[in-house]
């Protein structure tokens, strides 16, 4: 190192630029400021089209965090994103792109309302028939947000055709049959709109801590045991150590006994079944009934920003999922408040995947500031040197 | 060679740092017009980075660059080419989905109308092969992917001509090559400084710079050690200057009593990625206690083959059976549960996740062995003592089991690798290059290691192109050509000449005529007798009998 | 290339068009289907102006992975070149009504504003290594987001108001030629330039210098690298040439053929940017092959459009799937293609 | 239409017109379509500025395209202090399942849902009559394939009785727009054929312009659109093919002028009629006067067929006579209409 500044000064480049190289704090790092400087970037579009930025902040923050049914709706938001997240995480941490989570979440919801709508008259009604029909619509979501994932898997793994595109597809794909079989099939008599029917009331999520209609801590609850579950999974089963090696490496998990073609299809049933399960969260906790899902948020699509963020790590998902609800219920609250256009959060949003897809970015930034420590900026900070570091 | 005349090209105090490695120190080299010019060196001394500077893909750190006696700076390979250097690297650098025509023009495209002109691309080429005597002009219209390697080479060289090169750098050239298309490399370069034309030779084989070189330069830790003229030195002298210190092996006499057969093969025939039939019937037999060697030309099969084995490549026809059981059909995963275990290829993609830590690393093909797993779960504290073990008694540096892969230098990694598929007590070990790319502390360590394999009576299927390696280690050594096994031949039978010829194709009988025009001194310099009775000699042809 | 090198190559491919061309004919003698009502000169005159904005994304986008760079913000950069031309010809109008030269302004706009985004992305993606595909779906989320922002901006809503279209024009003579004359030379000036790119595109791939290096710095960049050609300056190049692409096709979309820029949902490029990706894929990457699978997907659309008007009666909400089920048979029936070997991968020169 | 006058529409309109005293505030849901639809989400909206006009009235806007949302924020509304909404206008069907919970849970606060209708006292639900003016517009086609008409280089084909009609989603809804339209076309020429084509969406311009392309191809000269802003494509595909087109909701000859030469007539609704009359009794406190579920159709002039600016002039008088005689047929009960206002059944 041909540092010449104080010794004082060094000892502190290098403690940041130990920090720098480790590689979780690196992401959270990374990750903060992709967020701050997306939203500062926003703000600047904000100002540019004529509006006010400051406002624009401070009503996004007040629209998450403001009252009571701004928090709850946060979280409803969060809730979501943080199961339809950890679906993505799941895959990517394969190395599966499963960009299909939109389309496996609508179908997985729409097996639990077929699900509850038909048992539901064959079954007592009262608690126990709630709870019955929610575990039952449950496990058909988790069934067939599973199948529907297996299919683009199944095709990446026999015939080669990149799920990318496959997944995108589906989506299209299950959104126009869903649309189709709810309002041939299961729109009631006399009604207009493309929606079943509601479920009976006793098919619900109990409010506790939060009166809302649309958010129970219980499906925030369950959410954070998903994550629990998927990060137990990963970490700590060989099944887990399977997925996340083929997503590291894959000529390494061949050699070491997985096969690369069952693994994809197991990897995206897997990941389907958290986005069916997400599915059911939505019907149930949500709304109650089901729908055209062309007028369904974009859970799916946002949970890849998501799980981006949060590096793919399960655990990351749940700070992630919470901010970018925040994001969800600030940007609504912004729809109705101020002049400004609503979508410009989900600009905002895009602009975090961009950064959070450049970490070089920030390691140069950082190089720049001074931050991290090594003055020369042509050799960028490579994990393969840090091991004069570790190697004690 | 005038004494008058400046150098082809001269290097002065050439120096290259990357991060905390200095892969060039000071280095002082110089060419003469219309000669060869060696440089020697073991893995990472320092000779490709040396030649990247000259090819103006590395900006030294220190030091000037003299063509022609002329001070010159080359920003990039453009300019260096402009200067006419041209580089043949270790790697090709040909684009396999082009012609060959398009490849040698690549950048030097000549155009009419903004078309590439291919007609007089093509008669320039034709006149380069004629002046030279190339075969290359048969396959210009062919795609690269298509062609041997031999032929890919003199494509390699036939671009450094098309652009006017005067000074050609070749990278390890012979080491893909069969002894006798070495012998035809070394007559091109005949050839070629007749014309003129000056070359820098790298190679780790001293016989080789002996025979080809005018003059050889050592590198060593990144600095120039010495130059000598080839026709004034010996192998001793260039293996010391090399290594540092004086290189001697002992290995144990030979004595093995083969038990049962482990493995047998019965008509295999397999084939590679793009479809194309690359083991075409091969049947082979390994027994306890047996070192089986498979040697010949890399992209023969060899690869194919041990992946079949191994589980990682479908079977197109034939049977494998193992212990008695017909495994043809079995995955990967079973065959390891079932005692087989595989040191790879390539440690870097396949041995190990670059990424994960040591002691992750660790459960990779174990993850279905009793006690890493507990059913469904992984018992990380069982995995990170074995990981431990491993490092400590294959002496892994840094010794540390949360040390990432990734830092670990080549030679750590297949420590760790062949530690790791070792410590299995297999039944049937099939390694494959396990010493490629270490160095020769390490190479000793490994090749003892698998002759201690063999004497608790595994059976061993070991691959290598190094030929005294194969003929070192194994009990029967097979030879394997397009594909199939030439022969089969017990290694104290046959000198390297004769295997060399075997995995050129040619059985020994119908090669007399070959072996003839090899007969030159510096050949047989090279020659082993079979009737070697020191037990061992060193790597890279360095031998202690003179 | 000759046609029989190219016909041995693409066995597969050519074995599931034909393949696909059979089934159809099956179908059509099974259920007794009205195919002169089917396959009218209209039709085909639909199919190839539906093939145009697809086409030309998939040109541009074939360049830049060949170049080595997977640009799958193609979607995105569409989103943008559809808002840009409806936002430039409006502007451009001022006050009066949106004439022709307006229009034009609007499309050399989209061609515009998407060269600079895609040079951003391409600065983000060569220089500091992003991850393309990651980085390509941000492309898409940021469109589908200040695409319909800016829209509101502009004109209060997510959608512009209606434009007119660029005017046909009627080359004398040819267009009197039958079929190819009304298809080509009686039809949007676009359609017959996209033609002509893809001739070109063609020509500069595989004849020219500039095409070598595409090539070459997709397949192997060292080797390019070491031929004194600089790899990340070609890269740019295609980068940037296919967001200009991907741009012309929006505005293709929006004021070429459309009636203006629509904004909601996913906007009216509706995953043509995805459906040109799969394009080059199913052309293995030759322009004209690219262009040839783009009206294979206009022909889809288009049948069933004609199957609607013929009255056979399916579902209109499950015939309008017909596009994406076809992407979906045709990725499975093509499988494999070779993608250049060094797509995704940032080179560095001293690496 | 309402989005399309360049400005912002976003956000809070006040107006000093009319009355006094605290002023009376109003929020606007959209639809999922969104405002700036040149459809009902901005005829609602425009009837509800016409009601500032007279009277003192705060209009929120709220553009929601996402369904999931509405029960929140419907609630969200009807919790805010600062404004207390006074009235809050819900536009589509899409917000019915919603307001069944809020109208229930928020019982002091009015609603006033477009094409919908929720069973409870704080409701106002209103809805347009789609397939009686469907019929109409079936009847125009009807009248006109068979006749000769020349205007501005567009013309019909007398001698193909072929009318062709294009809508948004394959579903109830839109289905009532076709199956009446038809039978208003058959209502005056038995013999005429119709082609139908379906988006898939109410956005893809291009493909609508395909289906009606498709259709001028297959012989009709008048296709009659449901399709809200996707619509354009099938003024653009007359356009091209010189026949004319039918409009949808409010007189597109007018809100689309580019294409009025090839509009010859729009079935309307007043959507912005029922928003004006409900806005002015909240703000008059006649809440009685509107709550309940209100049909409006040809018989309270709610809906009707209006020929456009340009081509109407040229049309025979055959064509008013036919719209009036169907119009009476309707109203007496001699004709019923396929489906209903809300749609058609399965
Ligand atoms: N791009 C690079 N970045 C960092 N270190 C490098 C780089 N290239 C080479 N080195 C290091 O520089 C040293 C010299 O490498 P070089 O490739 O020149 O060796 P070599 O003599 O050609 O070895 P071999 O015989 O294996 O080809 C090695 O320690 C190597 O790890
Ligand atoms: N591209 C690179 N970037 C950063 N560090 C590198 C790179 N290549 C090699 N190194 C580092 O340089 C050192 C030497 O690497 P190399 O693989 O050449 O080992 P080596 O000197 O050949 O040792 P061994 O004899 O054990 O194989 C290692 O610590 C390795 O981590
Ligand atoms: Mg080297
Ligand atoms: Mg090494």
């Amino acid at each position: 190192m041909s540092s010449d500044a104080p010794g004082a000064r060094a000892a502190l480049d290098r403690a940041a630029d130990r920090m720098l190289r480790a590689t979780v704090v690196e992401r959270f790092a990374i990750a903060v400021a992709a967020t701050l400087l997306a939203l500062l970037l926003g703000s600047v579009v904000v100002a540019a089209s004529g509006y006010d930025a400051v406002e624009f902040v401070s009503s996004l923050v007040y629209g998450a965090f403001g009252t009571t049914s701004n928090l709850a709706f946060t979280l409803r938001q969060s809730t979501m994103l943080i199961l339809a997240g950890v679906a993505v995480a799941v895959a990517f941490r394969a190395g599966v792109f499963n960009i299909g989570v939109q389309g496996q979440f609508v179908v997985g919801g729409f097996a639990t309302a077929v699900t509850v709508l038909f048992l539901a008259p064959h079954l007592p009604g009262g608690a126990v028939g709630g709870v019955l029909l929610m575990g039952l619509g449950t496990l058909a979501a988790i069934a067939a947000g599973g199948a529907y994932a297996a299919l683009p898997g199944m095709m990446k793994a026999y015939a080669d055709a990149n799920e990318v595109i496959t997944t995108i597809m589906l989506n299209f794909i299950a959104s126009g049959v869903v649309f189709f079989v709810v309002d041939r099939y299961l729109r009631p008599a006399g009604a207009s709109a493309p929606n079943t029917e509601t479920f009976p009331e006793y098919v619900a999520l109990p409010s506790v801590v939060f009166d809302s209609a649309s958010f129970s801590v219980v499906g925030l609850g369950a959410a954070l045991a998903t994550v629990l579950v998927v990060y137990v999974v990963m970490a700590r089963t060989r099944f887990g150590y399977d997925l996340v090696t083929s997503g590291y490496q894959e000529p390494a998990a061949a050699y070491s006994g997985v096969d690369p073609e069952r693994n994809v299809v197991a990897t995206m049933t897997f990941s389907g079944m958290v986005a069916g399960l997400a599915g059911a969260v939505f019907t149930i906790m949500i709304l109650g009934y089901y729908s055209d899902p062309s007028t369904f948020p974009r859970f799916g699509f946002d949970a890849i920003a998501v799980s981006l963020l949060a590096a793919n790590n399960p655990l990351g998902v749940v700070p992630a999922g919470l901010l970018f609800g925040g994001l969800d219920a600030g940007g609504q609250y912004i729809g109705f408040t101020l002049d400004v256009p609503p979508e410009l959060v989900d600009g905002v949003v895009g602009l975090v995947v961009l950064f959070v897809a450049v970490p070089e970015l920030f390691r140069m930034a950082a190089r720049r500031t001074g931050l991290g420590g090594r003055g020369s900026s042509e050799s960028p900070v490579r994990r393969a040197e840090s091991d004069g570091g570790d190697g004690r | 060679m005038s004494d008058t005349e400046a150098p082809a090209v001269r290097l002065d105090g050439i120096t290259k740092r990357f991060g905390d490695v200095t892969a060039n120190d000071a280095v002082d080299f110089s060419l003469e017009k219309g000669s060869v010019h060696a440089l020697v060196g073991e893995n990472g001394a320092g000779k490709t980075t040396l030649m990247s500077v000259l090819y103006g893909l590395y900006d030294p750190d220190a030091g000037d660059i003299f063509v022609d006696g002329e001070r010159r700076e080359f920003d990039s390979p453009r300019d260096a080419i402009d200067a006419g250097v041209g580089m043949i690297h270790q790697h090709f650098q040909l684009v396999d989905t082009m012609t060959v025509v398009q490849n040698v023009v690549l950048g030097h495209e000549p155009s009419v109308n903004g078309l590439v002109d291919e007609s007089s691309a093509r008669s320039d080429i034709e006149d380069i092969c004629s002046t030279y005597g190339f075969d290359v002009d048969r396959f210009l219209d062919t795609r690269v992917e298509q062609l041997g390697v031999g032929v890919q080479q003199r494509v390699e060289i036939v671009k450094s001509l098309y652009r006017g090169a005067d000074v050609l750098v070749l990278d390890e050239p012979t080491a893909v090559l069969t002894p006798q298309e070495v012998e035809s490399l070394f007559e091109v370069m005949d050839e070629l400084t007749d014309r003129g034309r000056s070359l820098i030779f790298i190679t780790h084989k001293l016989d080789e710079a002996l025979e080809a070189a005018d003059e050889i330069t050592v590198l060593r830790d990144g600095r120039a050690v010495g130059t000598v003229a080839a026709a004034e030195t010996s192998r001793e002298e260039l293996a010391r200057m090399m290594v540092g210190r004086d290189v001697l092996f002992d290995y144990p006499e030979r004595e093995t009593t083969p038990g049962d057969v482990t493995l047998s093969v019965d008509g295999l025939r397999v084939r590679d990625d793009r479809d194309l039939e690359q083991v075409g019937g091969v049947d082979l037999a390994v027994r306890e206690g047996e070192i089986l060697g498979v040697a010949g030309v890399e992209g023969n099969g060899q690869a194919e083959l041990v992946e079949a084995l191994t589980g990682l490549r479908e079977v197109d026809a034939g049977t494998v059976t193992f212990e008695g059981e017909d495994i043809t059909e079995t995955s990967r995963r079973r065959r390891i549960e079932s005692g087989i275990t595989y040191v790879p290829e390539d440690r870097q993609e396949e041995g190990l996740v670059q990424d994960y830590d040591l002691v992750r690393n660790a459960l990779l093909g174990n993850q279905t062995i009793e006690p890493f797993v507990d059913g469904w779960f992984v018992d990380w504290g069982t995995v990170r003592d074995h990981a431990e073990d491993i490092v400590a008694e294959y002496d892994v540096q840094p010794p540390n089991a949360d040390a990432e892969a990734a830092s670990l230098s080549g030679g750590n990694q297949q420590k760790f690798v062949v530690g790791r598929e070792l410590e299995h007590e297999p039944s049937l070990l099939v390694a494959s290059h396990p010493t490629r790319g270490v160095d020769i502390g390490s190479i000793e360590f490994i090749h003892e290691r698998l002759l201690e394999m063999r004497d608790a009576g595994t059976a061993v299927l070991f691959v290598s192109s190094k030929l005294d390696e194969i003929r070192k280690l194994s009990d029967r050594v097979a030879v394997m050509y397009e594909g199939e096994f030439v022969d089969v031949v017990d290694p104290d039978d046959v000198d390297e000449q004769e295997l060399g010829l075997l995995m050129a194709g040619r059985t020994v009988e119908a090669s007399g005529e070959t072996v003839e025009s090899a007969a030159d001194p510096a050949t047989e310099s090279v020659t082993e007798s079979p009737t070697d009775e020191s037990a061992g000699s060193a790597t890279d042809g360095v031998s202690n009998r003179e | 290339m000759s046609v029989a090198d190219y016909a041995a190559r693409n066995r597969r491919r050519i074995g599931g068009t034909a393949l696909a061309l059979v089934l159809l004919a099956v179908l059509a003698a099974l259920f007794d289907l009205p195919v002169a009502d089917l396959l009218t000169v209209g039709t085909a005159e639909r199919a190839l102006r539906a093939a145009t904005p697809i086409a030309l994304a998939a040109i541009g986008g074939l360049y830049a992975e060949k170049s080595g760079v997977f640009n799958i913000g193609l979607e995105g950069f569409m989103i943008f070149g559809a808002l840009s031309a409806a936002g430039a010809a409006w502007l451009s109008a001022g006050s009066g009504s949106v004439g022709q030269p307006d229009l034009w302004v609007g499309i050399l706009a989209a061609v515009g504003v998407c060269t600079l985004l895609t040079l951003l992305f391409a600065v983000l993606t060569i220089r500091y290594e992003a991850d393309q595909i990651v980085a390509g779906l941000a492309v898409w989320f940021i469109g589908l987001g200040f695409g319909p922002f800016t829209a509101t901006v502009l004109w209060g809503g997510v959608s512009s108001p209606s434009l007119p279209n660029i005017d046909n024009v009627t080359v004398p003579l040819l267009a009197e030629v039958p079929v190819l004359g009304r298809l080509l030379f009686d039809a949007s000036p676009l359609v017959l330039f996209t033609v002509l790119v893809a001739v070109a595109a063609w020509v500069v791939l595989y004849r020219t210098r500039y095409g070598y290096w595409v090539q070459a710095a997709g397949e192997n960049p060292e080797a390019l690298d070491t031929a004194g050609v600089d790899v990340n300056r070609v890269r740019y190049a295609a980068v940037v040439f296919s967001g200009a692409m991907a741009g012309l096709g929006g505005a293709v979309l929006s004021i070429g053929i459309g009636s203006g820029f629509t904004g909601t949902g996913v906007t009216m490029v509706d995953g043509r940017g995805w459906i040109a990706i799969v394009a080059y894929l199913f052309g293995n990457y030759n322009p004209l092959g690219a262009f040839g699978a783009s009206l294979l997907f206009g022909a889809t659309d288009m049948l069933q459009v004609q199957f609607q008007t013929v009255g056979i009666s399916l579902p209109g909400s499950i015939v309008g799937l017909f596009p994406y089920v076809a992407v979906l048979v045709v990725l499975n029936l093509v499988g494999y293609t070779r993608v250049p070997s060094a797509v995704g991968e940032p080179y560095d020169t001293e690496e | 239409t309402g989005g399309q006058e360049g400005g912002t529409t976003t956000g809070t309109t006040t107006d000093g017109g009319g009355g006094s005293g605290e002023p009376t505030n109003i929020a606007i849901i959209s639809s999922p379509a969104g405002f700036g639809d040149g459809a009902f989400n901005d005829l609602a909206l425009q009837g509800l500025q016409n009601a500032a006009e007279e009277f003192n009235i705060n209009i929120q806007q709220v553009e929601e395209t996402d369904q999931s949302q509405y029960g929140t924020v419907q609630s969200r509304l009807a919790e805010s202090q600062n404004p207390d909404y006074d009235l809050i206008v819900l536009v589509g069907y899409n917000h019915t399942q919603a307001l069944e919970t809020n109208a229930a849970q928020y019982s002091d606060q009015r609603w006033m849902l477009i094409n919908d209708y929720v069973d409870q006292p704080n409701v106002a639900g209103y809805t347009w009559a789609n397939h009686e003016m469907s019929f109409q517009a079936g009847v125009l086609a009807g009248t006109m394939t068979t006749r000769k008409l020349s205007h501005a280089g567009n013309s019909l084909t007398p001698d193909n009785a072929t009318v062709g009609f294009v809508g948004g989603v394959d579903g109830a809804l839109i289905n009532a727009f076709e199956r009446a339209y038809r039978a208003g076309a058959k209502w005056v020429n038995d013999s005429v054929d119709v082609r139908v084509g379906y988006i898939g969406n109410y956005t893809d311009t291009q493909t609508a312009n395909n289906i009606a392309s498709s259709q001028y191809d297959a012989g009709a000269d008048i296709v009659y659109h449901a399709a809200a802003a996707a619509g354009q494509g099938v003024f653009q595909a007359a356009s091209d093919a010189n026949r004319f087109a039918i409009g949808v909701d409010s007189d597109q000859s007018k809100t689309l002028p580019d294409y009025q030469d090839v509009i010859m007539g729009s079935a309307v609704k007043f959507i912005n009629e029922g928003t004006r009359e409900v806005a002015a009794a909240v703000a008059q406190n006649n809440w009685k006067s509107v709550n309940g579920q209100n049909i409006l159709g040809l018989e309270e002039d709610a809906v009707k067929v209006v020929l456009g600016q340009a081509v109407g002039p040229k049309l025979p008088d055959v064509v008013n006579q036919n719209l009036s005689k169907s119009k009476q047929a309707i109203v007496n009960g001699d004709v019923t209409v396929p489906c209903t206002a809300s749609g058609c059944q399965n």
